[in-house]
């Protein structure tokens, strides 16, 4: 990992720290519950217990936490490259309508030439929708994080079109296209297991999962072991430094943005092809902005994104319960509950940071850092 | 956490509501489903359970958690849970579902249709016989069949008093911001009263809010949609298009509970009452008697068949241009 | 004066009414920003300042009450970005973006806790918001023709709409021709030459962020105690994330960010005024092509004319003096 | 082998009888940077009226000094006194408030504003700027005056020239009031003659009663101007000499612990083919002015061809136009025999690195390295698609580090680790990494620029002699830079470029000091 401190032990770094970070913003969050009139201790027992606690609830969490992931890596790539995407929700639903028509089209074929090609058309229009402020960024210099918040309403509005005038299931009221073919749905993690004689709670989970594992190792790989990754990450850092390295930043400005866009995508795979099995409005839900929040403190690596998204899915999940069960602790109150803790987990992190990583200097010589 | 199994349903009548993504105070539909709840709460004196969906996968995790934890009878508001419904309500036969603005076909489900454009046909009636300028608004929230069965409605209304009235049409947005946006709501209807409209239909959620802030802003009229909001601005709102989305949620919880609830689709128009136009104190002195008489006569035309109202879902046109 | 006349001023009418609230939120970040700190909380902040005032507002019944709760929310909030960004040199678009999650909770929250009327607050009356204004000599003037009808639309505004409208010049004339300006424009490009200046960084950057405080507060009051009465969750509706859109835009300088913002707000106007039009031989065009215009019509502009912008230099990075 | 001879930093000393007390007296100045211990238990007295040379090689701690001396930095420990009175700096402010003024290494200027603007910042008189300004110009007016240090005030700073730019940073300090004057490295941008008008001044100050701190790697400087000369090795002061009791060995001994060669001893040349030639070239830059202008010569294998000239006469445009990092307006390229470059087609960098072209960028932190990453990953800027560091689609990690491993051994870059980031490298090492990347490629052409730019001599010396031994190994070596020395020293045949043309060449031999100044500066012109 190139990004720990030269002088601590990585575990402080990536380790202790957020769960110091994560301990206060509970702190922050109990009081809030406290003031709400509920017992702080058992708001945090059931969001935990809710998000972790028996199969079900870690399905959905794992389901949240795949989106999340997506749009996490989504963020980063474009990230590396100096360039803020804040398009994933766009371009997510762009990646639902490419693998939503696959499913459509294709419904009765079989599964193994149905969903490899859904992923790819999910990945071909979440990078197309990203391509074009990519485009227009690297040969107008049109500031990316305008063209793509716009690229956003534009999506929506173009998929609002589509499922209310062209997809629309006939004499239906509610805008949304027939289900797919049962075929072309991506298998579900509690089925794949039972097939396999494992049984596990069932939950929309689905083997998206295994698709973002490998995209986290791709990402990775790209990033980190390979020569365009290389490319990509010198033109985040110094673009004269990259032209001066006969990298072209045209070409890897507009490229990064299509490979983000197609991260993006896959949560289309996830949430079209994995779970509602049929196109839908809103099935984004802010997955993509809460992506920025999500590789940012992830620290733009996919390992941090990992468990980054898996704290978000946690949240999500937890929170859900939390209002299911505690009726004082509305939806909103989850909210706030996410906000505080991206606050400190992200923003406040480096409120005990010097203090932390002082604590743990003095002992070890400084050793050489590791990768 | 789950220790509730089906013995316990025998005994304990337990109702759940489960809300649609505007939230339960949407001003809107989930808020009159909230009242019926709450209304029934007081009647009964029976806690109900409930929650609000916050993202698509949460409806069929919702549905399944009610029933799972021992619901007797659930109700779920709003369309788009109809396709997860179709999944929950066959995993669990025993337990009673209702469902509002959608339909599923299951024995152990009751689905609530409202026939919104009779409602809307009245309020435009009453909108264009007040209207002096001739030229009246609409502004939807989202570009959807249900907004477009109001709209439908409310024009079919408008043109069966003046033919050559005019009526403008506004959808708000494409994103769920649409239906609580009340700065753009007030801006759509300030464009509409520009061009010359003297009276806005909102049909709009919380959005609508705006609507009705800027018709009493600029001393025009406004029209209200699923609750009775006559009281929001007396003397401004001309009146409001009521939904009985919170007397649907009550039956449903008292039919449950006396052991009167029946599955199947209902389809609810003024006939039934379930929908219709609110005249209170509020807008007294808006109406006069002789348009009060006006559109209750059409009513009762509506309600006898002698007026067909079109509803634009069934066939995806409207009449009225 | 033609009926066509009428209108476009009516339009005109209707974009200054929009982009009032974007223009404050837009100089807000242009504040935050030259000093180098990125602002993508704007949205959060006018969230939370709009709450307050609507809250003060019905309690109180006067609305200039709730402008000075809804600034100094705002300005709470703009201290808590300040912590987190520059003192402890925090990620800022991490830190913008879990203001705008905490605030749309916190906010219905407060608003149920407070009113329980569902995360809203109860309409307001006349007295408690700000009411149109009607400028000297409009009435006499008005049967003047053209010129009559043109200040009878600059007239009948709501007090915010003029601030706005004042705050451009003013907020060009701090940043050009203030010491305080100089030193913003400064350290938003290189804060070590301020620091070594001898002025402090941190501190510039936190009185930014009070003015930022300010007059994100004034966009968040004007959704809910002018244009609208009343507090709704989610109310600003991505008009922080407009607002940002429009500075960059304006290359971070004042006049070309309202002339951004004016543009955005005009779009949305004359899209709810093309809604429903009918192209000769096309037929009616699809709502949401129309709802789509403004947008599309940005990115065009944006690729077509503007070019490229150049951000402040130091902008998104913490100023760290030793590794 | 400390040489105490002259003023002592021991107290008392300065303040006995009547005596002037010292300007500036730093006592057991103690500084850590995390694990890097940059300055320890430093002492040092500049007496009032005197110009201090302050020596020693990268990274010894110089600038952390002087840092904390200017309030930028706050020390862990010690002492600072000014004119015999104990002050607390804690900031800048401090420092500017005590009169202190210092020109740093790398320029605090904000590139945007004007160069007024930026002198006023942090004194501008006021809540108004306009009374302020217009003081200040007059004030800057009389200043430029004075000491002859002429730049337009409404100039945008982005615009101008780095030797300008510098004057801007004296000027700020001057105008701030300053009685003792810190300059680091002022002079490694500096032509000579930039560099003796900087001197001039420095002189005419002291002449005032002021006090300079000058720190710098060019032992003749120090000679020419220092009253007394400092010097550091690795955060320590090793000795504080008087400058006329001392010598350029004798210093250089002091700085690296061993003795420097300081001139590079090399045999005459032996050209072989022709490598690279240039023809008409013009080069235009984004604002529109012809940077370049026909500019014609030939670089052959064995040969070092030295471009000499004031900073900014196009040299830096020439060298990245043959590198195909800016298109050509008119003229050609010819690289092995082979056209790489005319106006209507043009090599991208990638392709004639290909075609063994390899070149040391002239400003190594902007272009030569990626800064925040790791050593190893910065040694393989420009090589990334090499097969050696490639596996199939994979970069070959295990390859890249030995490599760079092998690279810093052999180039003793210290630390010596590949994994450290290429920040955490002192300037000269951070060369080292870039030349040995460059060198290492077994090009056919070399560009380089301003190899030895803010490098300590110890580097110097070694970098001279590898490039001698490139040449020697037959290749082709074009060479720019503002050090006189270095073009003599090492050159074969010298180009002088002055306005974007080149305005002489001389062979070695016949070349020296002021006859390249004379072309330098545009008065001459030779055939
Ligand atoms: N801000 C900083 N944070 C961490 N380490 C630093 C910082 N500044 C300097 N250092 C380290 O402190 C040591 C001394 O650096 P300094 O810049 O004082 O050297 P110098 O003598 O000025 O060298 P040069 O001749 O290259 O300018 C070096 O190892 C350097 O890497
Ligand atoms: N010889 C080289 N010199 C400098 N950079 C190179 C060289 N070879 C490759 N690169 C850089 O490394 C990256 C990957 O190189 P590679 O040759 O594999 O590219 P490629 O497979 O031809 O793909 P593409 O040319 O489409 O980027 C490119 O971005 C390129 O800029
Ligand atoms: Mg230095
Ligand atoms: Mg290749």
């Amino acid at each position: 990992m190139a990004r720990s401190s030269d002088d601590v032990p990585a575990w402080v770094d990536l380790a202790l720290l957020p769960l110091v970070n994560l301990l206060a913003a509970f702190a922050i969050a109990a009081v809030v519950i406290a003031i709400l009139g509920e017992n702080p201790f058992k708001a945090l027992w059931v969001l935990f217990y809710g998000a972790l606690g028996y199969g079900e609830a870690i399905g959905f969490t794992l389901y949240y936490a795949t989106n999340f992931i997506f749009t996490g890596l989504a963020v980063a790539v474009a990230f590396h490259a100096g360039l803020f995407n804040i398009g994933g929700e766009g371009q997510a639903y762009l990646g639902g309508l490419g693998c939503g028509l696959v499913g459509l089209a294709l419904g009765g074929w079989p599964p193994a030439i149905v969903l490899p090609l859904a992923v790819l058309a999910a990945m071909l229009f979440g990078a197309a929708w990203a391509f074009i402020p990519g485009y227009l960024q690297a040969k107008r210099g049109s500031h990316i994080v305008i063209t793509t918040i716009m690229f956003n309403f534009i999506a929506a509005a173009l998929m609002t079109y589509l499922l209310v005038n062209v997809f629309i299931k006939p004499g239906q009221q509610s805008p949304e296209s027939r289900e797919f073919d049962p075929s072309s749905w991506m298998p579900f993690v509690h089925e794949v297991a039972a097939r396999v004689g494992i049984t596990i709670a069932r939950s929309p989970l689905n083997m998206s999962v295994v698709v973002a594992l490998v995209a986290s190792v791709g990402v990775w790989v790209f990033l980190w072991r390979t020569r365009w990754g290389y490319a990509l990450r010198v033109v985040g850092h110094n673009e004269t430094a990259a032209v001066y390295g006969g990298i072209a930043p045209v070409r890897v400005v507009i490229g990064a943005m299509a490979l983000s866009g197609a991260l993006a995508g896959l949560v289309g795979v996830n949430a079209i092809m994995g779970d509602q099995h049929r196109l839908i409005l809103n099935f984004t839900g802010g997955y993509g902005f809460v992506g920025i929040a999500v590789a940012l403190m992830g620290r733009n690596h996919p390992v941090g994104i990992c468990l980054a998204a898996l704290l978000f899915g946690a949240l999500y999940q937890g929170g859900a319960e939390l209002s299911f069960d505690l009726p004082r602790l509305t939806k909103e109150v989850v909210v706030v509950i996410q906000g505080l803790i991206i606050l400190f987990c992200g923003a406040f992190e480096g409120l005990f940071r010097p203090r932390l990583l002082a604590l743990f200097r003095r002992a070890p010589a400084p050793a050489p850092a590791k990768a | 956490m789950m220790v509730l199994g089906a013995g316990a349903q025998a005994q304990e009548f337990v109702p759940a509501l489960v809300f649609d993504m505007g939230g339960k105070f949407d001003k809107s539909f989930n808020e009159a489903a909230y009242s019926g709840a709450q209304k029934f709460k007081k009647d009964s004196g029976v806690d109900y359970r409930e929650f609000e969906v916050t993202n698509e996968t949460q409806r069929e995790q919702a549905l399944r958690n009610m029933a799972r934890r021992g619901a007797t009878v659930v109700v779920a508001i709003g369309f788009a849970h109809a396709t997860p419904l179709q999944v929950v309500a066959k995993e669990f036969p025993n337990v009673k579902f209702t469902i509002i603005d959608g339909v599923v076909d299951l024995p152990n489900v009751q689905s609530v249709l409202f026939k919104e454009q009779e409602g809307s046909y009245l309020v435009g009636m009453l909108a264009a016989l007040t209207s002096k300028t001739g030229k009246v608004g609409f502004v939807g929230g989202m570009d959807i069949p249900l907004i477009r069965a109001f709209a439908c409605g409310y024009r079919q209304g408008v043109v069966a008093v003046n033919p050559k009235a005019e009526v403008f049409e506004n959808m708000t947005g494409t994103t769920p911001a649409a239906w609580n946006d009340p700065t753009k709501g007030g801006e759509l209807a300030r464009s509409q009263f520009d061009r010359g409209a003297d009276i806005v239909y909102a049909a709009a959620g919380a959005t609508g809010l705006g609507v009705l802030q800027a018709a009493k802003d600029l001393g025009k009229l406004s029209i209200g949609v699923d609750s009775n909001q006559n009281h929001l601005h007396p003397g401004s709102v001309l009146t409001s298009m009521v939904k009985g989305v919170d007397v649907a949620v009550y039956n449903a919880f008292k039919d449950a509970k006396a052991g009167t609830w029946k599955g199947g689709i209902q389809n609810l128009g003024l006939a039934e009452k379930a929908v219709g136009w609110a005249l209170d104190d509020n807008n007294r002195k808006l109406v006069s008697a002789e348009n009060e008489k006006k559109v209750n006569d059409a009513m009762a035309d509506i309600v006898s068949g002698k007026v067909k109202v079109v509803d634009y879902r069934a066939g995806n046109s409207c009449p009225a241009k | 004066m033609g009926e066509n006349g009428v209108l476009l001023l009516l339009m005109i009418d209707a974009t200054v009414r929009v982009a009032t609230p974007l223009v404050l939120a837009a100089l807000a970040g242009l504040f935050a920003e030259r000093s180098g700190v990125v602002d993508i909380g704007l949205e959060g902040k006018m969230l939370g300042a709009s709450f307050a005032a609507a809250a003060v507002a019905t309690v109180t019944g006067s609305p200039w009450l709730g402008l000075v709760a809804a600034v100094l929310v705002s300005m709470a909030l703009s201290m808590v970005h300040a912590v987190a960004c520059v003192t402890y040199n925090g990620n800022q678009v991490v830190s913008g973006m879990a203001l705008n999650i905490l605030m749309a909770g916190l906010a219905p929250t407060l608003a149920f806790a407070w009113f329980s009327q569902g995360g809203q607050t109860p309409m307001l009356g006349p007295g408690a918001r700000f009411a149109p204004i009607v400028l000297p000599f409009a009435e006499a003037l008005a049967p003047v023709p053209v010129l009559g009808a043109i200040y009878g639309r600059i007239s009948g505004h709501n007090v915010l709409v003029y601030i706005a409208a004042l705050s451009v010049p003013l907020v060009a004339f701090v940043l050009y021709r203030t010491r305080f300006g100089l030193r913003l424009r400064a350290v938003g490009e290189n804060p070590q030459a301020v620091d070594t200046a001898g002025i402090s960084v941190a501190g510039l950057r936190y009185r930014a962020l009070l003015c930022n405080g300010v007059l994100c507060g004034l966009s968040g009051a004007y959704l809910s105690i002018a244009h609208g009465a009343g507090f709704v969750r989610d109310m600003t509706a991505g008009k922080g994330y407009l607002a940002l859109a429009a500075l960059i835009f304006g290359k971070w300088r004042p006049l070309p960010t309202l002339l951004a913002c004016l543009l955005f707000a005009f779009t949305d106007a004359l899209q709810a005024r093309l809604q429903g039009a009918v192209l000769p031989g096309l037929g009616a065009i699809p709502v949401q092509a129309i709802q789509a215009l403004p947008y599309v019509l940005t990115v065009l502009l944006l690729a077509g004319f503007v070019g490229k912008a150049m951000a402040p230099k130091a902008i998104g990075i913490p100023y760290v003096k030793e590794r | 082998m400390t040489a105490r001879s002259a003023p002592s930093p021991s107290t008392g000393e300065g303040r006995g009888g009547n005596n002037v007390p010292p300007a500036i007296e730093l006592r057991g100045i103690d500084k850590r940077f995390g694990p890097v211990h940059a300055n320890r238990a430093i002492s040092l007295s500049v007496p009032a009226g005197t110009i201090h040379g302050v020596v020693g090689e990268n990274g010894a701690g110089k600038s952390t000094l002087m840092s904390i001396l200017y309030g930028y930095y706050q020390a862990d420990a010690g002492e600072i006194w000014i004119k015999g009175r104990r002050r607390d700096i804690r900031s800048t402010a401090d420092a500017i408030a005590a009169g202190i003024g210092m020109v740093h290494q790398h320029f605090m200027l904000v590139d945007t504003f004007t160069v007024l603007e930026n002198v006023v910042l942090g004194v501008e008189g006021g809540p108004l700027l306009r009374r302020g300004m217009e003081r200040a110009r007059a004030e800057l007016e009389r200043l430029e005056r004075e000491y002859k240090l002429e730049v337009d005030i409404d100039a945008v700073v982005g615009d101008l020239a780095v030797g300008l730019r510098q004057r801007i940073e004296i000027l700020k300090a001057l105008y701030r009031g300053a009685e003792v004057l810190i300059l680091d490295e002022p002079t490694g941008v500096l032509t000579p003659a930039e560099a003796d008008h900087l001197f001039r001044i420095l002189r005419a100050l002291k002449a005032e009663g002021k006090t300079a701190i000058l720190i710098t790697h060019k032992l003749r400087e120090v000679m020419a101007v220092t009253d007394n000369v400092t010097v550091m090795r690795r955060g320590q002061v090793v000795a504080t000499v008087r400058t006329a009791e001392t010598s350029p060995a004798a210093l250089a001994e002091h700085m690296v612990g061993r003795k420097v060669l300081l001139s590079v001893q090399r045999t005459p040349a032996k050209p072989g083919r022709e490598v690279l030639r240039v023809e008409g070239l013009q080069v235009i830059d984004g604002a529109g002015i012809a940077r370049v202008r026909d500019v014609g010569f030939a670089v052959r294998a064995g040969e070092i061809v030295g471009v000499a000239g004031v900073a900014g006469n196009g040299q830096s445009e020439l060298i990245e136009a043959i590198a195909g990092m800016r298109a050509v307006a008119a003229g050609r390229i010819v690289l092995n025999g082979q056209e790489v470059a005319t106006r209507a087609t043009h090599l991208t960098p990638r392709a004639l690195r290909d075609r063994k072209l390899a070149h040391i960028p002239e400003d190594r932190q902007r272009m030569g390295l990626v800064v925040p990453f790791a050593a190893h990953d910065s040694a393989i800027l420009g090589q990334q698609g090499k097969p050696a560091f490639n596996i199939g689609p994979l970069l070959n990690q295990r390859g890249i580090i030995d490599s760079c491993q092998h690279q810093m051994d052999r180039y003793d870059v210290r630390p010596d680790d590949p994994h450290l980031k290429s920040a955490n490298f002192s300037g000269g090492n951070q060369q080292k990494i870039v030349l040995a990347r460059e060198i290492e490629t077994d090009p056919d052409l070399l560009l380089v620029g301003q190899p030895t730019r803010g490098v300590d001599i110890g580097a110097i010396e070694f970098i001279h002699r590898r490039l001698i031994e490139l040449r020697d190994a037959g290749k082709a070596i074009l060479l720019v830079s503002v050090e006189l020395d270095e073009i003599l020293g090492l050159a074969d045949r010298i180009l002088v470029m002055n306005e974007g043309r080149i305005v002489g060449e001389l062979a070695a031999e016949e070349a020296d000091e002021q006859k390249l100044g004379l072309l330098m500066a545009g008065v001459a012109r030779a055939a």
